[in-house]
């Protein structure tokens, strides 16, 4: 593929336009600043990117404040409280709004190309997660304005972060400011979740997907668990610093360990979160300059998929000193060497990958082989942090900094940066310099070695972490002086990458079509974005389809044969797949550009802001509204039930209502983030219940009848959600769901009466438990409410049975939750138990 | 364009020179960074070049160093005192703790006066005129001159109050 | 006693060298590990050269090899040798003397055989040499971790819990140890000495911890006693035989034979006392204690003088 | 050599299940061995360690030899190959999460 002869070279120039107007018209992205309501991949997917960027040099900015602070002993830069703040700024910038979202905004743009998408399939939720990304952190970055930074770390650790010893307002800017921010990472996995399984090319089975799908695939399901802690977390911490219920409050029960355990049960497959995305770029790029396929692509999978599970399994190495027993520290101790083994074989597969061929030097593979170097070394220093006894010296010092920035800069920035020289062709139809790429890469690699190889040794001579100023004379001045200036080099790299980043954009060289000789579909179009992808879409046969299937290159990208040639009466259509076989099993209908998801995020701004100012009346106003807005999102009819001529495909239907269809697989995916927002408060109750046993008779018990009674009607609601989905959409069957999800939570509101949330920590979080079946009883509500103004307004036909379908999975979850909180409640009953 | 095989690199004996030269240079600048503060062979180096590079500039100023008493420094000078063993001194006797005084490591108190500029300063405490002698024995014994100062007698030694004051006549120019 | 300042010593916070068993023990590993972390790294680097360099037909169990099997062999080897070690660091011959040590905003409290609840003493812990003694770590705020590298790991001091870390100190010296988790605005000035002294010297230091503080003898000193009470500091400061029970700060019945001052931040003298008093605030931001700037001169310096004092 | 793509698409969702099942079996296992010593180890002291220990021994066997059954997958595409290399990590990693059991005694 490198040594493609002239017969085989790609047809050149752009796509011609007014090929089919039909299609192009329906694709068209709105002009001028109508493009603020474009829902594209494509123009979501680089908002996510730039942003992310511009965050990335706000936090490299702070990052360099504070090197400059430590650059000699006793210095004066800044003062502490400015130091703690941009510290915490620097964390909380670089891993919440930097590192995943614009490996997110990679994934948005990347995968519907690379899997034969016309776009992702949810477009409106992604707007709507970008939206909610760009004010969360405009929120949390505001803070600076206010003079009220968060300066508690990006971790936040309680009793530290609470009102007593943080008053004012900077915890709940990072509080409020960084769950708004999530809501876009959790509701981009679900999307990806569903894109990646329901809208492929037709043939493209999981084992043709290509590698970097199913990175992001085991990434979205991570983020749809991982994150949920920590937004519980939040919650539970917001809601201690603004009502007083005590959560971690140690003289009424709570534990700040369950803060710790919350936040890293996030924090740990963050790790991962961000490691995986980036090494699936790596897994997609080094083929390309090898000219072989990926060595092992199953291994990798593999490797992938445990890899996910057992990151799940260490978070508690980040509190090998808090005092656990011996044996727990083993336990986590052995699940983190265990890491390294999927970690090593994903590693030993791209290094055996370059052994197949004779790989090309650019510049993405330059930053692949530093990826490779930094990488190994973050890795091997992780797996000594996993011995119990050597933690103990080296946590929260400046071993510590370095491991983990070996870790993130290794594994994520450089394979980053190499995708922006590999990618960028697609962004701006031009290539970057090849020659400043160098200068960048070597700049980087040294000032990175400088920087942080040398902290290891800081951290081993006993510097901690997070100090604002150190003593001279300790053996710490020199390594810290010659860290800064390394950091100074790092930096120039960096500066060097973003001005030819700015630069090529004017005038770098026109990039030809495929112009790494690449096999993976993305390429199939000349790079000088058409704003449309896929006049056909192309039926794959292998991974590697623009190698293997020579036709696609051999004529202009719009003739290429496929399915669904242009657009049936100006709608936007894709094809939807079976998730495991990627044979076509519907049309899928996306909608046109809309100010909705603008709306939406907006009005959740404005709650959170109220929240901040402690205008709740404002607050409730704007929630309204966001029900307002998701209304209107959900208007317009399912269109269930049309079919559409494909061409070589045949006739397929409409947006299928069936369990494998996308919008229940999304429904699944959602409840998979709601399970997971449910355990984490199962874990809560259950870990105060079994550390703090003095505590948990005080608070009173609940009322067994009401809550049994609550139990009962769960059933009831579980029974007419699931019939009304089998029955189809009958406006009768919308009121028992309704009446039956109120009077659930009618029932179990009473129950809990007697339980005073004041009282201990359990008694808290048994509310918040409570609470939480609650919204999701009023989600039952609102969407029987919602689908039976529908029906009354006709814009449900009778085989319209889509959101029936997905209620009745909804219902089934929230009665399931419901009977579990019930179990929980009636469980004190039992003697002996409490 | 992309095909990097194209690109020149370094010959095989060039690249071996430079790997061996950046371990080098890596190895002596660890072995540097951490090694104690006494042993100190390229700090050194820094200040012979430093003191150099001073006695050149004065050359070509045509001032040379050793010909012509410099009366004004003459004037600041303390019997055996030692200029640059004043900070020492100051960190040890705790004087940051009141006062700003450029040089010395932590010295950021606002209780007193900052002492940036000390050697401009017409009076000390208001009290005494501000020449060497009297500062060393106002360091000395500071309520035997001004009795309702809140600045403590620390029992400073002769030696230091000597070596502190010359350090303070050197602090010339604007805060 | 405090000739010798607290600062400006090379080695004396550094987990590289060793002054009691824990760090001894962690050290050996952390050599064992690097050396086999170095090797593994060039091994690695040099199979990725030679895959670089070579154009060849991968075979399957290379990956195996690679990812699997050595790993595994390498990590049980690891797993197994850190606990080994992790079980050997708590083991001790003899019932260990207990210490109780409290960790505040920005400070230590530190109660020598918790059963006598009256020798206290703040910021310095003193140490048999080679004897076990099990420190009990608690915090009376937020989170702080203890940690004096060059005699152990570290261990946090969490609110409502008691964590313990037995150490047994082998070299007599003096080591700089470190607050290692964030815990405010002067994190970074949370810092104190311990100090290994014999097993003589050790009974020595226990009794004088039972004795009255020293007598003011001067006519200043009797001044900047009076002061001191007078001011209000006895609502915080204990000075045993002086004014008694207060807990909410250090005690400092023998705060002038400390080396240092404000949690192994500033030297102990006159001078870093008055200044302390007077603006504890500017040295320390965050700190529990307000700065007595309404003190006169002459007031302030008899404190100072008298505070010094006490050895 | 691996045979890519050698899989006919009906063949893939056991294959698919075969990766995916000695994952669940690791998280199962660990969740349980997590629960156990927590069980044991925390204040309120619900199960003896001795109990606790014993659970994870008599679990821990059968747990690694359920999850090491997809290894017996036969085939050359290279997803029968990574239900083989799901299995092995997974079973690797199950049998280190009884690590502490064997090494430590009681509580620690």
């Amino acid at each position: 593929m490198t040594d493609t002869s002239a017969s085989d070279r790609p047809v050149q120039g752009p796509v011609l336009h007014d090929e089919m107007p039909e299609f192009e018209a329906a694709w068209a992205t709105p002009p001028g600043w109508r493009i603020l309501s474009s829902v594209s991949h494509r123009v979501v997917g680089q908002r996510f990117i730039v942003t992310g960027l511009v965050f990335f040099l706000i936090a490299g900015f702070l990052a360099l404040l504070v090197r400059t602070q430590l650059i000699v002993p006793n210095n004066t830069f800044l003062d502490a409280e400015t130091y703690n703040q941009v510290f915490t700024m620097h964390g909380t910038l670089m891993m919440f709004l930097f590192a995943i979202p614009i490996l997110e905004g990679f994934a948005v743009y990347l995968l519907p190309l690379m899997l034969g998408a016309r776009d992702l399939i949810f477009p409106r939720m992604g707007a709507f997660g970008y939206w909610c990304y760009l004010f969360g952190g405009i929120i949390v970055l505001s803070s600076f304005l206010f003079d009220a930074a968060p300066d508690g770390g990006w971790f936040m650790y309680t009793p530290l972060s609470t009102s007593q010893y943080t008053p004012g307002l900077s915890a709940d800017f990072w509080l409020i400011g960084i769950t708004f921010a999530e809501i876009a990472s959790v509701t981009a996995a679900v999307e990806i979740i569903a894109a990646v399984l329901c809208t492929r090319a037709p043939g493209m089975s999981l084992t043709r997907m290509p590698i970097f799908a199913w990175y992001m695939l085991v990434t979205a399901f991570m983020i749809a668990i991982g994150f949920p802690p920590l937004i519980i977390g939040s919650i539970l911490l917001e809601i201690e610093r603004v009502a007083g219920l005590p959560f971690f409050d140690v003289t009424a029960g709570g534990d700040p360990l369950l803060w710790q355990h919350l936040f890293w049960l996030f924090g740990h497959p963050e790790v991962y979160i961000i490691f995986l995305p980036a090494a699936g770029m790596v897994a997609t790029m080094l083929p390309t300059f090898v000219g072989k396929p990926l060595f092992g692509y199953g291994f990798a999978v593999a490797a992938v998929v445990t890899m996910g599970f057992i990151s799940f399994g260490l978070w508690a190495h980040h509190m090998f000193a808090t005092g656990l027993p011996t044996i727990s520290l083993t336990l986590f101790s052995a699940a983190s060497t265990m890491v390294a083994i999927p970690t090593g074989v994903q590693i030993f597969s791209f290094i055996f990958t370059l052994a197949q061929g004779r790989p090309r030097l650019t510049v993405p593979m330059l930053f692949i082989l530093g990826f490779l170097f930094i990488f190994v070394i973050g890795g091997l220093t992780g797996v000594m942090l996993a011995s119990v006894p050597f933690n103990w010296q080296a946590h929260d010092s400046y071993f510590v900094v370095a491991h983990l920035h070996y870790v993130l800069i290794g594994g994520m920035v450089f394979p980053l940066v190499g995708a922006f020289y590999y990618w960028s062709p697609h962004f701006t139809g031009r290539m970057m310099s090849e020659r400043l790429g160098r200068w960048a890469f070597w700049l980087m690699f040294t000032g990175f070695h400088i920087t942080f190889f040398l902290m290891h040794l800081t951290g081993l001579r006993g510097m901690p972490r997070r100090v604002a100023t150190y003593p001279e004379g300790l053996g710490w001045d020199r390594l810290n002086l010659l860290s800064t200036l390394g950091s100074y080099i790092l930096a120039a790299g960096v500066l060097v990458f973003v001005w030819d980043f700015l630069r090529h954009r004017m005038s770098g060289p026109l990039a030809p079509r495929d112009p790494w000789g690449a096999g993976t579909l993305e390429w199939l179009y000349p790079p000088i974005a058409p704003g449309h992808n896929f006049h056909a879409i192309p039926r794959v046969h292998s991974r590697e389809p623009l190698w293997d299937q020579p036709e696609l290159l051999r004529e202009h990208a719009h003739l290429a044969e496929g399915v669904l040639r242009g657009a049936s009466h100006g709608m936007r259509e894709t094809v939807g797949c079976h998730p495991v076989t990627g044979e076509p099993l519907q049309i899928v209908r996306l909608p046109k550009p809309t100010w909705v998801p603008l709306w939406a995020a907006a009005t959740i701004a404005v709650a959170a802001v109220a929240t901040l100012a402690s205008a709740y009346v404002i607050a409730g106003a704007a929630l309204v509204a966001m029900l307002v807005c998701f209304a209107l999102w959900a208007w317009e009819p399912s269109q269930t039930g049309e079919t559409v001529d494909t061409g070589p495909e045949g006739v397929l239907p409409v947006n299928v209502a069936d369990r494998l269809g996308h919008t229940h697989i999304a429904t699944i995916g959602t409840l998979l983030v709601l399970a997971a927002l449910y355990g984490s408060l199962l874990f809560s109750v259950l870990y105060l219940w079994n550390v703090h046993p003095d505590f948990t008779t005080i608070a009173g018990l609940a009322d067994p009848l009401w809550a049994a009674v609550a139990g009962g009607l769960a059933l009831v609601l579980i029974a007419s959600s699931k019939v009304a989905a089998h029955k189809g959409p009958r406006l009768g069957l919308d009121v028992p769901v309704l009446l039956s999800a109120v009077a659930t939570g009618a029932g179990l509101f009473v129950a809990m009466l007697q339980i005073d949330p004041r009282d201990t920590a359990v008694a808290a979080t048994l509310w918040v438990m409570a609470g939480f079946v609650g919204v999701m009883l009023f989600v039952m509500a609102f969407w029987s409410l919602f689908l039976a103004v529908r029906k009354l307004f006709g814009q449900v036909a009778p085989h319209h049975r889509v959101p029936d379908l997905n209620r009745g999975s909804f219902g089934l979850a929230t009665g399931v939750m419901v009977l579990i909180a019930v179990v929980v409640l009636l469980a004190p009953h039992i003697e002996g138990l409490s | 364009m992309p095909d990097g095989a194209e690109h020149r690199t370094f010959g095989k004996a060039g690249l071996g020179l430079v790997t061996v030269g950046a371990l080098a240079a890596t190895a002596s600048v660890v072995a540097w960074s951490l090694a104690s503060p006494s042993n100190d062979p390229v700090g050194a180096m820094v200040s012979r070049v430093g003191a150099g590079w001073e006695r050149l500039t004065q050359w070509y100023a045509g001032n040379p160093v050793a010909d012509r008493p410099n009366w004004s420094a003459m004037q600041v000078k303390l019997l055996d005192a030692q200029s640059d063993r004043g900070p020492d001194a100051m960190v040890r006797y705790g004087c940051g703790a009141c006062h700003v005084i450029p040089g010395v490591a932590g010295a950021r108190g606002t209780v007193g006066p900052s002492l940036a500029g000390f050697a401009d300063r017409a009076y000390i405490a208001g009290i005494l005129t501000n020449a060497p002698g009297n500062l060393q024995r106002w360091l000395i014994d500071p309520p035997l001159f001004a009795p309702d100062t809140a600045m403590p007698d620390m029992s400073v030694t002769e030696a230091d109050a000597a070596d502190m004051a010359a350090y303070l006549l050197s602090l010339t120019g604007a805060p | 006693m405090n000739g010798e300042t607290t600062l400006g010593r090379f080695d004396t916070q550094t987990a590289l060298v060793g002054a009691g068993t824990g760090a001894e023990m962690t050290l050996v590993l952390t050599v064992v590990m690097t050396v086999a972390a170095a090797v593994i790294f060039v091994a690695v680097m040099g199979v990725a050269w030679w895959a670089w360099r070579r154009e060849t037909n991968v075979r399957p169990w290379w990956v195996w090899t690679g990812g699997v099997v050595v790993p595994v062999i390498t990590l049980a080897l690891l797993v197994v040798g850190s606990s080994l070690t992790l079980a050997a660091i708590g083991e001790v011959d003899e019932e260990p003397a207990v210490i109780e040590v409290t960790g505040h905003q920005y400070w230590w409290d530190v109660i020598h055989d918790p059963r006598d609840r009256s020798l206290r003493d703040a910021n310095e812990i003193v140490l048999p040499v080679d004897q076990p003694v099990t420190l009990r770590l608690k915090s009376e705020d937020v989170i702080h971790s203890f940690w004096v590298p060059s005699i152990s790991g570290k261990m946090d001091m969490i609110p409502g819990r008691t964590n313990a870390l037995t150490v047994t100190a082998t070299r007599i010296g003096r080591f700089r140890g470190q607050c290692a988790e964030f815990c405010g605005l002067s994190h970074p000035l949370m810092a104190f000495e311990v100090v290994v002294v014999s097993t003589e010297n050790y009974a020595a230091y226990l009794d004088g911890l039972e004795t009255e503080a020293r007598d003011a003898d001067t006519l200043q000193r009797t001044r900047g006693r009076d002061v001191f009470i007078e001011a209000g500091c006895p609502a915080c400061h204990a000075i045993r035989g002086v004014a008694e029970g207060a807990r909410i700060g250090p005690d400092l019945t023998r705060v002038g034979g400390r080396a240092s001052l404000g949690a192994g931040m500033w030297a102990m003298n006159v001078g870093n006392l008055a200044g302390w008093i007077a603006d504890v605030q500017d040295m320390k931001p965050g700190a529990q204690m307000p700065s007595y700037n309404h003190l006169s001169g002459p007031d302030l310096r008899a404190v100072a003088h008298y505070l010094e004092s006490l050895k | 050599m691996i045979h890519k793509n050698g899989l006919p698409s009906d063949k893939l969702l056991p294959v698919l299940r075969d990766i995916l099942r000695p994952a669940l079996i690791w998280a199962a296992h660990f969740v349980l061995v997590y629960a156990a010593l927590s069980a044991a180890c925390a204040q309120r002291g619900l199960i003896d360690p001795f109990w606790a220990s014993l659970l994870v021994l008599v679990v821990t066997p059968p747990a690694a030899l359920w999850a090491i059954v997809g290894a017996r997958r036969r085939g050359r595409s290279d997803f029968e190959r990574a239900a083989r290399w799901s299995s092995i990590i997974s079973a690797l990693a199950i049998l280190f999460n009884a690590a502490p059991v064997v090494l430590m005694g009681g509580c620690g």
